[in-house]
């Protein structure tokens, strides 16, 4: 047992440790759960619900690209009703947090969706998608609207009875701004990033690789453009970070934290390593006691410039 | 489903860039069905960054095999690896192919690399004492594949080895012959010979069971990345990692 | 001698083929010309030029990072005056396009660099960057301001002789409204895309790795992006485009202008691969053969969606 | 400066965590001076996307070798080269220590791997018949390196092997002894080390060059990203790949 405080907290969220699952990787925890014991990380975000059964974008839906990939699910998803029905029976089970990610075509669907939500026990928190690139109505262009994000996170705080984290989108100038909107609207946090949008053509169909034309795009090749994000985010505003962005081992991880993230989130990597959730722990324990930090927490945004 | 670091046997090559990755993984090969695939981190550095699909060729004692060719720079990766060295493997994945319905025969047809699968369904049918017919069809010579498989008829498009034309055409010719027996059909090969082997079957109301492929970022499940159009229902896509890769002919709609 | 003709024109530019290099990855094209033999490309890119010399920031300046770099030179370069009297001799005894890059702080020093250069006849063109992420005052700012970016075409046409072309910053919500404002503003052609503004932590030291905190990313990792935006402003805007980010193969190279560039230009893998640019062109011809493509114009935006 | 395919020769341990690589570049070996470096492509793939570059330790007939420790991704594949395999160098490059001014001692000064270029310097040096004294140090006697140096004396932090103490201090406490003699000062190591020695000579107006690190992109000036401030000129960077790595105590401010 060691003397290392691996417990953080994202606003009034409290985590055993700063690792979460990203939404959209890991579906609702039960392949992952296979590899990984839920019980021993921070907790899993949801794929995004909507509130009726989405059935996504036509294949081809993902492609490799250099050190990352593109992704154009289309938010397929089980819808909120067959959520709650068969999905949380799972997680119920565990002992971690359990955020759920939400994304809709209008503000009134946020609201409809939280307020189904909100009073299942099971679920800690909201993670409210503002800037999914891969759905035609809303998603990425409610992302880019700084009033529109401020309006969602408004509507959706005065119906949840959970904190509420609003997660960004990259593809903007100044993501900070749209932070700041988040927090005066009431969020609690702000996960980020989302996906850069990208493509890929096939040179001898002269066809996207990607049937949606567009896909976002993950994986180690963006984690320098999270960073910057996050920094940024963490120099212009005071609120809890959640950081995302190309993470596959501890140490990007750490970089994140000393960027200005309270907590972390493992996309992509969950793909090719499955089980670095639970494994990055104990990495985690032996950098803080090289760096005689005794609580992760005050990795944090220490970062000297 | 298991996540292991299987050790190199050894890498043979078995035709004009065909070759067979022999590796050692007890739990793997003893919890393996035919049909079913492994997914193979090829490096450990970011090139090429996610796991690459290969069906399980066949398995013997603790050891399983692949059988595949070289298309990119994963497979390139792969046809250089030596024995000793150590790949990161995730599988048994996927469902695999039912081997114990109602039918005395078995017919199997393969189009190119996709005679990967068959020497493992073969090894595993003549122990359930079916009868086994195979046909394997190729561009060329070079493309048409008859490792460990049985009572083969070829067909290459430009008649170099076998039948003149595809394997499917090959199989329709053939029907007669089989047509009054207890059997079923299974494919696995290129997109175009699989649709053209499903609309052979569902037309004549045939058995029969395909292997299909899909880009895929996870292999089991967790990113949504694989699916294929459900026959059943128009609002619903399957999963090829997990629903699949071995669909009956009647459940999927291939593009 | 091959049938295919590879020659291209961005806007008025005439190109004897679409390969260029990149501002910044050249330099004034000494060093690299002992690599690439000039006559055989389209032209080369100056390093961004500036009214008076540039020291640049301190070290460190570059970092390697997943399939990319990010770098933070601050545009040190030697000045208008010195380019003119040192760089442009050596530059003259090339029969291809000298495609000079003009990086000011203000409107005023757009013009001023411009009038001093317009005169000199090796020069065949500008491209004005103007969003440039790593330098403090005015760089990335007018970037992200499509009125300012409107006025310094506006101002730099004024007083150019010759075809301006106006490099977008992709750090940018919808980078077609920029390419459409500089398109208003008269530009004859739009170069996309710059770097992406990006970061990376020392986990031992909790320093940025790169002294001006920021840098901006390059190298594979970026291409989907870039081929987004090219494909974003294809699709959206009637002007040229030359593609720029991440080219490191003439496939990669290919990809663009099926995007809808014109021309393109070679930056990060000139470090890795000096002689990639003229090694290319056999590749380009061999391509155009197989596909049936009798000149390599009819590539450009030749997409399949 | 050439775009070399050069094909690996050997790669020898010579001490814990310290390796020799020997390539085979006839056009490199032949065009080579002491001080200068190569920079090398370590893999076909983006990991790593960037050159490596490294000191010409020592050249023979047509081939170069560079010494090197392991510290990441691509000096880990570097180690791992097998005789016969291709690696795509560019080199010479860099200006190199002078060799020919009018000195009748060479003192040279290693700390760690800093001894990589000084083989190569000793051999030449002693073509020219001049005098040459060498001291090497490291934290412990495993980074203390003295292979192909001439008169060595050692110097480690922790006294495992030598004096006890930093190479400079070494160096300070014998330079009574050397004082008189006609000489110059040649140094290769960490950054602190460097700066330490810099600090010696310019304090006691000695004569000396240092061989300085940077991080690089390019490693022939196109990128600008190498820059170390000039000593004489404070709005002037000069390049370690260019104008360097090479500089005379005199001429660089070192951070
Ligand atoms: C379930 C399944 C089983 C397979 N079994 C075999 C087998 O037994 N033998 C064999 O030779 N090949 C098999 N394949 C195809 C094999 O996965 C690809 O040939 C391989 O991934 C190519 O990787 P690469 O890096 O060499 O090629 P690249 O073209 O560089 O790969 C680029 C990307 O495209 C994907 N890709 C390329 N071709 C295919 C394909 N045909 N299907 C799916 N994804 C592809 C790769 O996984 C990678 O993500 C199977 C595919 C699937 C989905
Ligand atoms: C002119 C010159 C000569 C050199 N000669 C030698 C030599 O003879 N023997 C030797 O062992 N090393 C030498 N080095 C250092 C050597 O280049 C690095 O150790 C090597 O690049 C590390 O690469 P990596 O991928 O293993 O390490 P990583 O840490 O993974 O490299 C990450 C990045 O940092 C850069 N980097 C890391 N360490 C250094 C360093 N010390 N200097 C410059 N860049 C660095 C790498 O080039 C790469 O871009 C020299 C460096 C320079 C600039
Ligand atoms: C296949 C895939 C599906 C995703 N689906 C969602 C989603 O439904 N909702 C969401 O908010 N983010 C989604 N994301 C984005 C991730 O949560 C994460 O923000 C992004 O991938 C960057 O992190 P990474 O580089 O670690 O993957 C998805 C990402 C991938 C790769
Ligand atoms: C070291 C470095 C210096 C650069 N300097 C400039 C510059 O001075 N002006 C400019 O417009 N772009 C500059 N760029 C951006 C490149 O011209 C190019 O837009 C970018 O690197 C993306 O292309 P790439 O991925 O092929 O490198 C620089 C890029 C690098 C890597
Ligand atoms: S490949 Fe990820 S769900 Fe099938
Ligand atoms: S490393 Fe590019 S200029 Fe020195």
């Amino acid at each position: 047992m060691s003397k290392i405080d691996l417990s953080v907290s994202v606003g009034p969220l409290k985590l055993r440790n700063p690792i979460l699952l990203a939404s959209g990787t890991v579906g609702y925890g039960n392949e992952i759960a296979e590899f990984v014991d839920l019980n021993k990380i921070g907790g899993i975000v949801t794929k995004s619900l909507s509130l009726k059964p989405r059935k996504g974008n036509s294949p081809q839906r993902v492609v490799e690209t250099p050190s990352g990939m593109l992704n154009a699910i289309g938010l397929a998803n089980v819808g909120v009703e067959e959520f709650l029905k068969t999905k949380i029976p799972f997680l119920q089970k565990f002992d971690t947090a359990i955020i759920c990610n939400i994304a809709a075509s209008s503000v009134e669907e946020y609201v409809e969706c939280t307020k189904l939500l909100t009073t299942e026990k099971t679920i800690s928190a909201f993670e409210i998608n503002v800037s999914c690139p891969n759905v035609k109505e809303g998603g990425l262009e409610f992302g880019n609207d700084k009033k529109a994000v401020a309006r969602i996170t408004e509507e959706v705080k005065k119906v949840s009875t959970k904190p509420v984290f609003i997660k960004l989108s990259p593809n903007v100038s100044r993501i900070f701004e749209f932070a700041l909107a988040a927090k005066e609207a009431g969020a609690d946090a702000v996960s980020a990033i989302n996906t850069l949008v990208g493509t890929s053509f096939d040179i001898n169909t002269r066809k996207p690789k990607i049937k949606n034309i567009t896909g976002g795009l993950s994986g180690p090749a963006i984690k320098p453009v999270a960073l910057a994000k996050v920094l940024e985010i963490k120099r212009n505003v005071d609120i809890p970070i959640i950081g995302i962005g190309g993470i596959f081992s501890w140490k990007d991880a750490v970089e994140f934290m000393i960027a200005g993230a309270s907590a972390f989130q493992l996309g992509t990597v969950n793909f090719v390593h499955p089980n670095i959730s639970e494994t990055m722990i104990n990495d985690l324990i032996l950098y803080c006691e090289k760096m005689k930090i005794t609580s992760i927490k005050n990795l944090t945004g220490s970062y000297i410039l | 489903m298991f996540l292991e670091n299987a050790t190199v046997d050894s890498v043979t090559q078995i035709g004009t860039n065909v070759f067979l990755l022999k590796l050692l993984s007890e739990k793997i090969a003893n919890q393996a069905k035919p049909g079913q695939f492994v997914n193979i981190k090829v490096s450990d550095t970011n090139f090429p960054l996610l796991r690459r699909p290969f069906s399980i060729c066949n398995i013997e004692n603790n050891f399983f095999s692949i059988m595949f060719t070289t298309i990119g720079g994963g497979t390139h990766i792969l046809q250089n690896k030596q024995r000793g060295e150590i790949l990161d493997v995730m599988g048994p994945l996927g469902n695999g192919f039912s081997l114990n319905d109602e039918y005395d025969k078995a017919i199997i047809v393969a189009g190119g690399i996709g005679a990967a699968p068959f020497p493992f369904l073969v090894k595993e049918l003549v122990k359930s004492r079916k009868e086994i017919l195979c046909f394997s069809g190729g561009r060329t010579k070079n493309d048409c594949i008859t490792y460990e498989m049985q009572n083969v008829s070829t067909a290459t498009d430009d008649g170099s080895f076998g039948f003149n034309g595809n394997v499917v055409q090959l199989l329709t010719s053939k029907i007669d012959e089989i047509k009054n027996a207890n059997f079923k059909i299974f494919g696995c090969g290129p997109n175009a010979m699989l649709k053209a082997l499903q609309t052979f079957c569902v037309e004549n109301n045939f058995d029969g069971e395909i292997s299909t492929e899909s880009s895929m970022a996870c292999g089991f499940g967790i990113c949504q990345g694989c699916p294929v159009q459900s026959a059943e229902d128009e609002n619903k896509f399957l999963l090829v990692c997990k629903d699949g890769p071995v669909f009956n002919v009647k459940d999927v709609v291939l593009q």
